[in-house]
């Protein structure tokens, strides 16, 4: 019963100190058949895609805190945040809701949503909006590349750090 | 918000999620639990109807946060949000920003609970229903000059308490007026950090106290006590184990404190579950007020088993508009409740929080045992929240059955992988002071020596 | 064997060893449980002080052989046996095999189980207390002639009933004369083969019944009765949910059966715990003894959630020569309380028994939910023994809430790996006709189709 | 938690069918580190001590039934009888209780005790005595060898299953 197994908790304690630790730029743990690698640079110098990894950095607004992905832990079912935001392809970059709230493709009924499926788009481009009691945020893809993705209607409600949109970023 | 409610959205975590969540399911209504990253994989998460992360672990960024948590009761529809008990059961900005929303706050109005936040608007307010308060200040003191005067009115030694304070902080024991100027000092410094606030009242100081609580129910209209709960047997100020009914009350006491308390309640026309805590003093038999809890309490289950009444599902029917059908000559109780608060703690060293992995639990069961738990084999009990892993309550017919049955349940229960005070309680139990009814709130400090 | 006990020898397994074990417990009783090799790591015999392997997994040479449970007791010095339900609990040679090797036997007289145990006796002793019967022979029928001569003069349709039977064997049920003579043959056939007696008694068939039972405790002199439950839902007699008080009954009924089952208990001076059990006729409002069973239930904590009362505890009380300290009028019932028994069946294939190992086990909780079960995490459901595996027993302040409870606990419960009745009593729960409280025996079979 | 585990319960089921097969004399059976290897011949035979196994043959009076052994099953605690039957040594033969009782290792009291260690035995020793409701049984060694251990002390209640006495048996 006891037999140690590596969990959600572990790796958000994991990338919590990765976090922590100015320094550190690479990581990686491999701990049974489960791999962990994490790459991450300085916001100030800008964004950059995380390599193919298992966990890749979150792509958000610089001015909001950068949600880290985990592996799927051993959870018993799949209904929580972190379930839903697993299933990225590797290479991708997921855009996650950095706060609970409404999530909306365009900035007002009826205008044309900020993007679809196959647009490029640059790092400043707004790709959605999350309205939390009428204060909207727009969201910014904060990385070069492709929507190859987008995975929450329009209206419908978003949990913290739930993949909204998924990019493919230039080679 | 008027109207029955249909979604309710849990706001806390741990046991109280699951507590409400179970009392929503037998109201048929639908639940939200909105849970930090580190409790993604917890039980009431997996319990609710539907599950929503709201930020990090710190309880700062995501239980504490109450525009994450409107956030969430907006987007995903609550008519409602359950508070729990911590965290911001007792924030009237909180209520305040539930009712802006349109989203019902199961609880009282955000204007009762910043009066009966504030300690020295609480004491007015149990004055004017006529309800004994300690000897003492009439609101904060002015000066060293004000405090030296009371205090000698009232006799040494006395208590200097923050007006807006709590657990201790801004808290002063003075037992000679030379120490008064410098105590004063340190209090009021204290105070001004722990709660902004450096405003300091004084008190007789009482020694040989017992906890005493009233547990009310009021729908704004009618109000009705169900009778009293002892929970003398502290730590710190923290509550280690409960019962009902008292052990020290006679009829006499139990009717006055429970009209007293009614009255307080009638005062402020207060609504859904609270608790009017109280101190006994042993020396003289005289009570009177400490304070009132706006939420529901950790301990309420041990009133729930001597009554059959469920406290929690009557805030959620009064929440959503309905009266009280409850009168006070129809409220009976039958037989002793006992729990025991179960924490990941070690209780040899200081009672030091013990968060892991629970590798294998399993609960006591069988007659007159109630179990209030977030546990599964395992679980995760993360560092950054209480230590609270599971109440243990037990019903007997008097309280010695309730004892002896405590203790088959406390021998039974499994909780391996993490320290925990089962050990600690089972040295209480066995204590023949405490069998026999007779401890203060001093006891657990100067009789176990912890 | 008089003087109060010590040490108890639990003649039984599964959840009604722990049952047992823990009214020892909290009487500061010792315990010796007794077990077969196939139970050597359950839950029962490590919560036990003493374990003791008796013999192999088949009943016949463990829990089913007096000799080596008698031997057990003698050789470990145990001074009582408490045989729970089932296995030897009724067999009068067992209680006389312990008064002879001076063991308290935890139950009535080996005569006064002897008497109950032949339905025929049982029955004389009813009407010699005044207690309605089912109209019938007055016992076993000599021939078709005076079968034919009874059946007759009770009017057709009749059950034939072996007269030392249960289960259903040595029954038939005729609805016309001519099929008299071929099924009376048939019965004394099957109940010559099952119980080792031919003897057949005839009765009134009676359709749209309801199964009632009065539990009763008494200590040799004193009898008191702690009322009614209703165990109308049943699968071929195999009882599958049971409640208190019936929805049936109104006061009067109410006391007119206690009073019945109190007179019958009287005429025996029956002593410890026991249940009389009836047949009530809807269509008449008529109730007629049935039978008497000189034991512990099953679904004794019915009664004990509504009452307050140990019933196991008393049981040893008695056993130990404690005189009863209830008085009838003391005995007040609270709320409503249900019963769904967790069986290792398929419900879908005609309630097959599936033992298995559980995988993953976790107790519903929080109020008004008791659980009795000899589950956790990673045990083994042996194939030799019956298929029970949990009791959830929920109480609420009526039957609405009662049920509402039973349902929010079922859908908490985790039995994995093993299928169970769990869905089955979740299909029930939902049902209209059993959430009026509207059903007869028949309503399983009937409405639900099992 | 569902990982098949080889049980108790299931030694035990094999043994009862390797019992019930008339036919079956040698059997073996390999399960992850656990393995199980039970000889048997026809009582009518007179009884043969099982190879180096760990599951021995029992060896108690042809009138009773053996009782087999089982390897340690993953049990939570170690207080039942299987337990107490563990641990006894390649090569040895264990004399178990068939019965609940109280073992005595004389005739009567203070007569010389049937057997003592490193004394040596017949088949047909007598080793012991069970006594249960006034009714004593001779246990007979049922094995040629010496008296390599008494487990139990005279008077002591003995639980079904249970080792009394430890055979070396002749080579």
């Amino acid at each position: 019963m006891s037999e140690p197994k590596l969990t959600q908790k572990d790796v958000q304690e994991i990338l919590d100190l990765v976090e922590s630790a100015a320094h550190v730029v690479d990581f990686s743990l491999k701990y049974g058949d489960v791999e962990v690698r994490v790459s991450r640079r300085d916001p100030a110098e800008g964004m950059q895609p995380a390599a193919a990894s298992a966990v890749p950095a979150s792509t958000v607004r610089p001015d909001v805190p950068a949600v880290p992905d985990a592996p799927a832990a051993p959870a018993k079912t799949a209904t929580t945040g972190a379930a839903k935001a697993a299933g990225v392809p590797p290479g991708m970059v997921a855009i996650k809701a950095p706060m609970v709230g409404t999530f909306y493709r365009a900035s007002a009924p009826g205008a044309a949503p900020f993007v679809e499926v196959g647009q490029k788009v640059t790092p400043d481009s707004v790709v959605c909006i999350i309205e939390v009691m009428k204060l909207m945020s727009s969201i910014s893809a904060g990385v070069a590349g492709s929507v190859k993705e987008i995975r929450v209607a329009d209206s419908e409600p978003v949990q913290f750090g739930q993949v909204l949109i998924v990019i493919e970023p230039d080679a | 918000m008027a109207g029955p409610l249909r979604r309710v959205l849990v706001a806390n975590r741990g046991e109280i999620a699951l507590r409400v969540i179970r009392a929503c399911r037998e109201l048929g209504l639908e639940t939200v639990a909105v849970h930090s990253e580190a409790d993604s994989d917890s039980l009431p998460v997996r319990a609710a109807d539907q599950a929503v992360c709201i930020g990090h672990a710190p309880s700062a960024k995501s239980y504490l946060d109450p525009r994450a948590i409107v956030g969430a009761a907006l987007a995903y529809r609550a008519d409602a949000i359950h508070p729990g008990y911590g965290f911001l059961s007792e924030k009237a900005a909180f209520a305040e920003l539930c009712a802006e929303q349109g989203i019902t706050f199961v609880g009282p109005d955000a204007g009762v609970i910043a009066q009966m936040g504030d300690k020295i608007a609480a004491r007015r307010v149990a004055k004017a229903a006529g309800v004994p308060t300690t000897p003492g200040s009439e609101g904060a003191v002015a000066d060293r000059a004000q405090a030296l005067k009371i205090a000698l009115e009232i006799g040494f030694p006395v208590l200097l308490k923050a007006a807006a304070g709590g657990g201790g902080r801004g808290m002063r024991i003075v037992t000679r007026a030379e120490d008064l100027e410098r105590l004063l000092g340190e209090a009021m410094g204290e105070a001004a950090v722990a709660f902004g606030d450096p405003a300091i009242y004084v008190e007789r100081y009482l020694t040989n106290v017992r906890h005493i609580e009233i547990q009310v129910l009021g729908d704004g209209e009618h109000v009705v006590h169900l009778g009293e709960r002892d929970c003398s047997v502290q730590r710190r100020n923290q509550k280690l184990v409960e019962e009902a009914p008292s052990p020290v009350l006679d009829a006499e006491l139990r009717r006055r404190i429970g009209e007293s308390a009614v009255a307080l309640c009638r005062q402020v026309g207060y609504k859904s579950a609270g608790t009017v805590e109280y101190i006994l003093d042993q020396n003289s038999g005289e009570f009177y007020f400490m304070e009132m809890n706006t939420r529901i309490q950790v301990e309420h289950p041990v009133t729930e088993m001597v009554t059959g009444v469920d406290l929690v599902k009557w805030q959620l029917r009064i929440a959503g508009g309905e009266k009280l059908s409850l009168r006070q000559e129809g409220i009976r109780t039958h037989g002793h409740a006992i729990e025991c608060r179960i924490n990941a703690e070690d209780h040899e060293h200081g009672f030091a929080p013990c968060p892991g992995r629970v590798a294998d639990y399993l609960a006591p069961g069988g007659p007159g045992v109630r179990v209030d738990s977030h546990m599964e084999s395992g679980c995760e009990v993360p560092p950054y929240y209480d230590s609270l892993l599971a109440k243990v309550i037990c019903w007997g017919e008097n309280r010695e059955e309730a004892v002896a049955r405590m203790r088959r349940a406390l021998g039974e229960i499994r909780l391996e992988g993490v320290k925990t005070t089962v050990a600690f309680h089972r040295q209480l139990l066995e204590h023949a002071e405490f069998c026999a009814g007779r401890c203060n709130t001093r006891f657990v400090h100067d009789v176990l020596g912890y």
